[in-house]
């Protein structure tokens, strides 16, 4: 009866041996302290902060030390309506941040422009400009699904393989780490999306 | 409280010069209006805050509005009665019939604690002539207020220490609030499998040529 | 020779070694170079440095700084320093004076009252060229 | 009168005074943890003092008076709940109340008392955040926020079994209110008024006291009652500078004539009086609170006669206000008899309160103008519409 890896490891465990992987021991370290950037735009600002408050403490997660600064940040959470006057702001942060970094996308205002979608000086979303991790739907989505974004984003951390062409974008060289800031122009963001991050989604025709 | 027409007497009494008229109210709760001749702009609203009876210390809100149809105006707060008042008074209308910008203040009295005096500014037209006095050095809560109506609507208004865009970034061109201003396209909707949503939507087209026909030159200079 | 001195010299070889010394030294730098050298090298297999214009530019809260930080200081803030520098100073030579305080000699107190003295005299110099109001 | 008259000259030329060594001009810019949100003072410093002091906003304008132009009078509350995301309630009956005005409607006995309830509720738990980012700002990292949020998570409990949302209630309508209090929400409405009641002395007696709280407010930020006046500052930090003006008493609206409750006045108008003000407002807000659930009368909650669907009020304008936590936050709407309005104009009580901003920090040390900004109270939702 051949033994997979993962009932050997759990036998051993129950000894009292713990057997790991360099991969794991690396993910591990890293998934249970993503260090977020104080950055609140909007509303989804004030439950990102009830969310490290005491009742729903996010430092279960390791990440109640929110960094003011993007040099000692590792998570951006994007949570608020993006405007086109502070989008270059957003991704001029971004790319100050140190590799590895994420991004995530909270409320609907930042996936997609939300309710205030048909403003002038909205920004449909935040993915035109910067590669976004988790997205949770929600105006404000609740403490508890902020909670979820961090497993998700969490369970997607321990899955990227150390080596390998599927490795994650901070262990490749060639991958940029950072993205073209765009300008406010005379009438909207000048270029209105990056293509290197962005493109419009074609329609499925159904049936 | 004074009537308005008491206020508007009393304004009459103490600046023959001054132009001034009621503008009716057809909403239930009645609150009527003073439309004011531009070039006695100021010296009305210092009126109004340093007469010892009525005591407006207080401006509350600065509105600013865009009729683009000349016919609104009358529409609006037109009471049939005072139907014929509008004709030969003609000077509340833009003159060339092209609709006017339009600053309304709301004015109170803290000294005696009570209820609005609503004052109306109007510029003659909507395109060239879109100039007003500032009632910043009267009242200092003007001056954000003045500031976006400049920023979003474009009414210049002489006199404002720091006359700049309070809410869009400098380089902008155009007036969003106003009712012809066409939002550059980049709201194109995600097309959804029915693949019919953009055609349904009004007509936002954002190309470059559309925006040039709406007024963005800066008026300022 | 005293009993304090004889555990000192008395190892195998009888010869002042400073051994000990040396090894626990070398001990404690390992112990923290160790780790460092391992993310030096990780970091150099692993995962590459990107530099970039945005990032190695000055974080201004997310604009682009347009001014230079480094300015003409007033003077005031210089002689606030070093002020404190003096002071600062002082009192490590405070130390030894209070361990031995209660076996002192007389002449050792003045010795220091006057050392003090010093310092006092400056602070009063300070003091009335208006240094320390802070306008 | 005429000192308050002569703004401060506002072109933005590098000063820089003979001797005093040059002046540092620095963004406390969009992203920044002391400015609560996307708020950014170009600030030009001599050393520590300020010598010069900028706002810029902008930063979160998400055009909501433009897309309540396109929309109807109804689908507009919700918009409103994201004005100033601290208060939603309040902002939702300054609409509703400005409807009201606009189309004449009335409001049953019970809607006004669940109203007053609301937004009393409402009142207290802005008031305590504002002191949490207040202590936050002051360098008491975390500790009193952890308290005020632990009180405010009880009043979101009740918003949320009342309205369905903890922050975005949409609960008033044109005429009354969306539904009816679910059963047993006034009994735990009156232990939780218990428990903040109990609450305040504690946190009172941790901070009020608190010399280090003391050192770092009083005669800092000092506004005069003229300047005050003149420059549309409302609400308590109008009332921290001795003026008796609150909405509640001058307008009369709802039913806030049958409650007797008192206005803190401050004599000297600096952050230390702005913050006991919120502090005795909270007590006031309470007493409120006691006697509005006590007597809660029966009744509908909405007006039968009023109509949801297809709303078009005549034409005409109305300005309608009230006394929201920040100030006097008033709507002004102008219909054309289109179930659309035609001009939808919201006063931000945060953005004219940021009118004296320059005055009350010239001078001052850079670590005070944080602490001035905390006091000021202001949510970018509503300073930028």
């Amino acid at each position: 009866m051949e033994v997979t890896d993962q009932e050997l490891k759990i036998d051993l465990q129950k000894q009292g041996v713990l057997m790991t992987s360099l991969n794991e021991l690396y993910n591990w370290g890293r998934k249970n302290s993503v260090w977020p950037l104080q950055f609140g735009l909007a509303c989804c600002a004030i439950e990102m902060i009830a969310a490290s408050m005491a009742r729903y403490d996010l430092a279960r997660f390791g990440a109640e030390v929110f960094r003011p600064s993007p040099r000692q940040a590792d998570l951006m959470i994007v949570a608020g309506t993006v405007t086109k006057k502070m989008a270059p702001q957003v991704v001029r942060l971004y790319n100050q941040m140190a590799e590895p970094k994420y991004v995530i996308a909270m409320g609907a205002c930042a996936i997609s422009g939300g309710p205030f979608k048909q403003g002038y000086n909205v920004l449909k979303g935040i993915d035109r400009y910067l590669p976004v991790d988790v997205h949770i739907p929600g105006c404000p989505p609740r403490p508890e699904a902020l909670l979820h974004a961090f497993m998700t984003l969490q369970n997607k951390i321990a899955s990227q393989p150390l080596t390998g062409p599927a490795r994650p974008r901070h262990l490749r060289a060639g991958a940029p780490s950072e993205f073209s800031v765009p300008q406010c122009g005379p009438h909207g963001l000048v270029p209105p999306s990056n293509p290197a991050v962005w493109r419009p989604p074609t329609a499925a025709q159904a049936g | 409280m004074e009537t308005l027409e008491e206020i508007c007497f009393r304004i009459k009494t103490a600046l023959p010069a001054a132009r001034v008229e009621i503008i009716p109210n057809a909403s239930p709760c009645g609150q009527r209006s003073l439309l004011l001749g531009r070039e006695q702009g100021l010296a009305v609203a210092t009126f109004l805050r340093d007469d010892p009876q009525l005591r407006l210390d207080y401006c509350s809100n600065v509105t600013g509005v865009d009729w683009l149809e000349p016919s609104l105006p009358q529409g609006f707060v037109q009471s049939p009665s005072s139907a014929g008042l509008k004709k030969e008074a003609g000077e509340g209308l833009g003159e060339s019939g092209t609709g006017c910008l339009e600053a309304v203040y709301h004015l109170f009295s803290m000294a005696h604690k009570n209820g609005p005096v609503v004052l109306r500014l109007r510029t003659e037209n909507r395109l060239a002539a879109v100039r007003l006095p500032s009632l910043t050095p009267v009242w200092r809560s003007c001056e954000f207020q003045e500031r976006e109506i400049f920023d979003l609507f474009g009414i210049v208004f002489d006199g404002h220490p720091d006359l700049r865009r309070l809410l869009m970034w400098e380089g902008f061109q155009g007036f969003p609030m106003r009712r012809d201003y066409l939002v550059a396209d980049d709201f194109e909707c995600e097309p959804t499998p029915h693949g019919d949503v953009p055609k349904r939507m009004s007509p936002r087209q954002g190309c470059a040529e559309v925006i040039q026909k709406t007024a963005t030159a800066d008026p300022r200079v | 020779m005293r009993a304090s001195d004889e555990a000192f010299f008395n190892f195998e070889t009888g010869v002042n070694t400073y051994l000990p010394v040396l090894v626990l030294f070398l001990c404690a730098a390992g112990f923290a170079l160790a780790p460092l050298g391992l993310a030096w090298l990780w970091a150099k297999r692993f995962s590459p440095t990107k530099p970039g214009p945005d990032k190695n530019a000055t974080y201004e809260c997310g604009l682009q700084s347009k001014w230079d930080a480094r300015i003409q200081f007033k003077s005031g803030y210089y002689i606030y320093a070093i002020l404190f520098l003096i002071f600062d100073v002082e009192t490590v030579f405070m130390l030894p004076f209070a361990v031995v305080f209660h076996r002192l000699s007389v002449g050792g107190c003045l010795a220091m009252l006057f050392f003090l003295f010093l310092f006092l005299e400056g602070l009063l110099w300070a003091w009335k060229k208006g240094v320390l109001t802070w306008k | 009168m005429s000192a308050i008259l002569e703004t401060p000259v506002r072109a933005f030329e590098s000063v820089s005074g003979a001797g005093a060594g040059e002046m540092l001009e620095l963004a406390i810019g969009p992203h920044h943890p002391s400015t609560h949100g996307v708020f950014r003072m170009d600030v030009v410093l001599d050393g520590e003092r300020v010598r010069r002091l900028k706002p810029v906003f902008g930063y979160l304008h998400r055009n909501h008076e433009k897309i309540a132009e396109g929309q109807s009078y109804l689908s507009s509350m919700p918009y409103t709940d994201r004005l100033d995301y601290f208060c939603s309630l309040t902002n939702n009956w300054a609409y509703a109340l400005t409807v009201e005005k606009l189309a004449g409607l009335q409001v049953p006995e019970r809607a006004e008392y669940i109203r007053v309830i609301t937004a009393e509720l409402t009142r207290v738990q802005n008031h305590l955040c504002l002191i949490g980012f207040l202590l936050q700002d002051m360098g008491a990292s975390g500790t009193p926020l952890m308290y005020a949020f632990r009180e405010r998570e009880k009043i979101l409990d009740l918003f949320e079994s009342l309205t369905g949302a903890r922050m975005m209630c949409n609960y008033m309508r044109f005429g009354g209110c969306r539904v009816d209090l679910p059963t047993g929400w006034m009994e735990e409405a009156q232990q939780v008024v218990q428990g903040l009641a109990r609450f305040l002395d504690e946190f009172e007696a941790l901070l009020t006291g608190n010399e280090i709280l003391m050192a770092r407010t009083q005669h800092i930020g000092v506004l005069s009652s003229a300047a005050a006046v003149n420059a549309g500052v409302t609400g308590p930090m109008l009332r921290a500078s001795g003026v008796n003006y609150d909405v509640r008493k001058v307008d009369r609206y709802g039913v806030y004539d049958r409650f007797d409750f008192r206005i803190p006045l401050g004599d000297h108008g600096d952050t230390y009086d702005r913050y006991l003000i919120r502090v005795l407002e909270m007590r006031e807000s309470l007493k409120i609170l006691r006697v509005a659930l006590r007597d809660l009368p029966e009744g509908p909650v909405m007006d039968p006669k009023a109509r949801l669907r297809g709303f078009r009020p005549k034409a005409g304008e109305a300005y309608g206000r009230i006394e929201a936590p920040k100030g006097e936050l008033g709507f002004h709407l102008i219909s054309d008899g289109s179930p659309n309005p035609f001009r939808y104009r919201v006063r931000p009580p945060s953005l004219m309160n940021l009118t004296v901003l320059e005055e009350m920090c010239m001078g001052r040390m850079l670590a005070d103008v944080v602490v001035i900004l905390g006091s000021v109270d202001i949510v970018l939702g509503e300073v930028d519409r």
